[in-house]
């Protein structure tokens, strides 16, 4: 238990976002009760863009709340999906009349939990929703399955809505069209060399022998598709995951690149500088184009040691929009 | 049996009443529904749902309850505010039913309500009768409500509370397809839906009022 | 070997800047051969600020090379100062002729290395030197001894001096005189609940008991100066890490304060949170007020778990230059 | 022994030539210093220093070597580039003797650019005489060269190696309040120091110009 800097477990949640307004008081304003965050200073005419989840990926998504980005974060508890009332709190705080783009990551609860909180407000509110499901190592063939995990990719729709809600004039429909183009357009992997600890109990999700990597992991402490026992070299662990990315998003010679270089928890600032030197000699070697980037822990799994790497194709719409202002506690 | 005038139109305090008969059945049944979910899923159902009444019994004593939608959005916030797969979706069918208009209701007011409110659950939870579900009992009891020739509100719900025992009963015979109890198949088929039987419960309370 | 996402141990360094420049290649840029970070765009009249030493600290202290703050930062090995050569030619290559200064952790490597390019540069250049020793951990009466351990005090010195150096004339003494005034009001104190990995060896530094945190760590690994079992609870913590700096600064009540909440390695966002949460609870218990604060991992010790917190008795001067403006990598 | 001309002034090829003799002696006594460091230190003495001469090498190929200042600069950089403790204060040392001036050195250049080199290296190292460093051959040398009647760098230089081989000696009798070896007080007192023995070797080495 002391392994975790927290107090009661029930706490734990509540007083990080307390300590969130105490870093960040500047820019995010905490509502109680229902708990939600907001801008300190709220937008005054444009669409709503209402982000949330569990908590234990921060920044992710309270971190993500400012100007050029969210306008509300609705956090659940470690790992579970905000309350619908939550959200349609957050929504009913936030929209200034111009209607609301909900950015859901593709777990049953929050699709669950947003989408209620959309449909209850749906005869006095416009909200859309946009569904994040980048996750290729839960692509599958069977109809009707619960599809796709939503990971890394939503930190590029949210900032995509984001820019695309401050541009004067944006319609609801065009701020959820993009973040739905941005979502076409990424793909993520990701994998771990030690799972989460769990801060309830002290114990690791899951054990690997020495040497042994997890391939294809989500942000929950699950275990991915495959136990490998790689050669150990960074060069090959961002081949596996971004080889795969590059032929499921048909990226041909020159197309511009978007990559997100995205440390799970514990890994370090030198790791993930060293992933991103190999992801570009990697694309350059497929003569692609690594046009931005983004390095750094953004979506996190508690401790997990490990990383993932998203990739979006960019075109001149979506690089304007990446590149626009932005002002939260995470990204600047 | 409390009487609250008006055999036609159910009253804010008609529908105060009804769930605060609802919560005491829940109260009194929650060991057997959770023990339900512990056979075909992970054995909180009863928990959930009785602390969400819990929450609403105190919630209603701060209302004036002048009209239904304003106790069944009460409930909803109740619902809505707790996790599980259950909760919100309870919260969406009161919260849907909320919409109703802001005066005592007719019986085509409760026939009209409760059709858009379980149109939503199927919709978002994607299920269809016969998955083994709380849509089972939700069903049977709309239709029961918008085929009824009583124009009082307890008779209405009445022959809405046996169709959705019915309906909860049928649950006993199938293989769930939503939820958790589908990954369990076969082995849970014949055990009764929690959340089915609960619906039934909630419309056989307004006998209570 | 697979644990840490690098290639040849020998090239983790070099390669890591090289994706510092994938990353940042906007604010900063790779001087090789000898190693050294630079600004992308070069201060045409400014003292110079340069700092550096041993890597495996990042964001520290590449991540903090730009405008309002480091000119240039020169890394070493993993741990390992820099040499005095790259200290030397990173000089050269900022000076613009108003003069430098070195900020300098209290380290017998760095500081040798450092003072030697400052003395062997001093016919030609002025170098003036700023030492950083605020970890309360190793204070010691000992005549002649190392001194204390430069820890995180070194962000609010090197924030600071980059303010300072960009206003209008300031000179190389001010520049200076205002780092040493930071250090003077400054402490840190930090703890362990997990020793960092060695790149090299795959081992930790040193093994805790269930329960058990290392109180009073460094940056490099080494035990601290004592193995206790606190009660687990987020507040009780920070306690023990807050109490003895408020007493060691000697803040009465009443005292404006900015406070780092460090992460060092693998410590989550949301337990960085609750130390924030609870320091705030802390220092309003004594009646000092929290004026400002920085949460987040910035000066690591590769992928330990542990915090640590730095107090600074600010005045209206210090505040002014800690709100002034800043953009660089890792503080924007 | 080469000979390179004038005998009063020691010019920049004399340098040179000066330090390749010395990278030799280096070469052949490596083992025995890092022995030495190995007794009252870290064992990577001979090691470092070889490596830094090996360096200087080849670098000092690559120059024209007009004078003496440029090749001690040289020379300095790659001791400059090199971690460890003796790496940097040999290359601070070598540096500041480079400041000497840009033609060939009398006697009186060369005791003033070791003394002021001197004076550096005990300034940012703290090592005074008799704490069992380099100090304890650099400090007589320097006096060894103010002092001497002498006006050819080469009888010179050989007294000033003559001190410092003294000095050298000396060390192996102390006990050490700087660096690595002061952790091990008594138990290396009779471990004469590497880094003063490369001095006096240094110094030696200008005999086979
Ligand atoms: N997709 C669905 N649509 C409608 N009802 C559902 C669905 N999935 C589950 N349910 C209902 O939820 C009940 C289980 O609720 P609960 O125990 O709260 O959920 P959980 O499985 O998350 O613990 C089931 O008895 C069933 O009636
Ligand atoms: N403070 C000091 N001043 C002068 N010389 C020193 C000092 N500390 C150590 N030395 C010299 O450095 C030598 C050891 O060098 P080296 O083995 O490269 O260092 P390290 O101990 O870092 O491995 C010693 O033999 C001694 O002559
Ligand atoms: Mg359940
Ligand atoms: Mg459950
Ligand atoms: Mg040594
Ligand atoms: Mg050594």
């Amino acid at each position: 238990m002391g392994r975790f800097v927290m107090n009661a477990r029930e706490n734990l949640v509540q007083q990080a976002l307390e300590g969130l307004e105490v870093s960040d008081g500047d820019l995010v304003r905490l509502n109680r009760d229902p708990d939600f965050v907001t801008r300190a200073e709220p937008a005054r005419d444009e669409v709503a863009v209402v982000s949330g989840g569990g908590s234990g990926h921060e920044p992710l998504h309270t971190g993500f709340v400012g100007r050029g980005m969210l306008h509300a974060a609705v956090p659940g508890d470690v790992f579970a999906s905000p309350t619908a009332l939550q959200v349609r709190a957050a929504i009913e705080a936030t929209d200034t009349g111009r209607g609301t783009v909900l950015i859901i990551k593709n777990y049953t609860g929050d699709v669950l939990n947003f989408s209620i909180a959309a449909d209850l407000l749906s005869n006095t509110h416009t909200v859309e929703t946009v569904l994040v499901d980048d996750d290729l190592a839960t692509s599958s063939e069977e109809e009707g399955g619960p599809g796709r995990r939503g990971t890394a990719a939503v930190v590029v729709t949210e900032k995509v809505c984001g820019a695309a809600a401050a541009e004067a004039g944006a319609s609801v429909d065009r701020v959820r069209d993009l973040g739905r183009k941005v979502v076409s357009r990424s793909a993520t992997l990701g994998m771990s060399f030690r799972a989460p600890t769990n801060p309830l109990t002290g114990l690791r999700s899951f054990e690997l022998e020495e040497g042994e990597v997890e391939f294809g992991v989500g942000i929950h402490g699950e275990r991915g598709i495959e136990t490998r026992r790689p050669s150990g070299e960074a060069a090959d662990l961002v081949e596996s995951l971004a080889s795969p990315l590059v032929e499921a998003l048909g990226l041909d010679r020159g197309a511009p690149v978007l990559a997100v270089v995205n440390g799970l928890g514990a890994t370090h600032g030198l790791e993930l500088s060293v992933a991103a030197f190999e992801l570009r000699r990697f694309l350059e070697g497929k003569g692609l184009s690594l046009e931005r980037t983004l390095v750094g822990p953004y979506v996190t799994s508690l401790d997990m040691k490990g990383f993932s790497i998203t990739l979006t194709a960019l075109d001149d719409e979506l690089t304007e929009l990446w590149d626009a202002p932005v002002h939260t506690p995470a990204l600047r | 049996m409390t009487d609250t005038g008006d055999t036609a139109r159910l009253s804010g305090p008609d529908a105060r009443a009804w769930f605060l008969a609802f919560a005491d059945r829940i109260s009194r049944g929650a060991d057997d529904l959770t023990d339900l979910d512990r056979r075909a899923g992970d054995g909180d159902f009863g928990w959930n749902i009785d602390t969400s009444l819990g929450r609403a019994r105190s919630a209603l004593q701060d209302i004036d309850a002048v009209h239904p939608a304003e106790v069944f959005g009460t409930v909803s916030d109740t619902f809505l505010a707790s996790g599980g797969t259950s909760g919100p979706l309870f919260g969406l069918w009161f919260g849907r039913v909320a919409h109703g208009p802001e005066e005592p209701w007719t019986v085509a007011d409760l026939a009209m309500a409760f059709d858009t409110a379980t149109a939503a659950v199927q919709r978002l939870g994607g299920a269809q009768v016969g998955q083994k579900t709380m849509v089972d009992a939700m069903a049977p009891a709309v239709q029961a409500l918008a085929g009824t020739a009583r124009p009082g509100w307890r008779e209405a719900l009445g022959e809405a509370a046996e169709a959705a025992s019915a309906g909860a009963d049928s649950t006993g015979g199938m293989v769930a397809r939503k939820g958790r109890a589908s990954y369990l198949g076969e082995r849970a088929a014949d055990v009764v839906d929690p959340g089915a039987l609960s619906i039934a419960w909630f419309f056989a309370s307004a006998a209570d009022v």
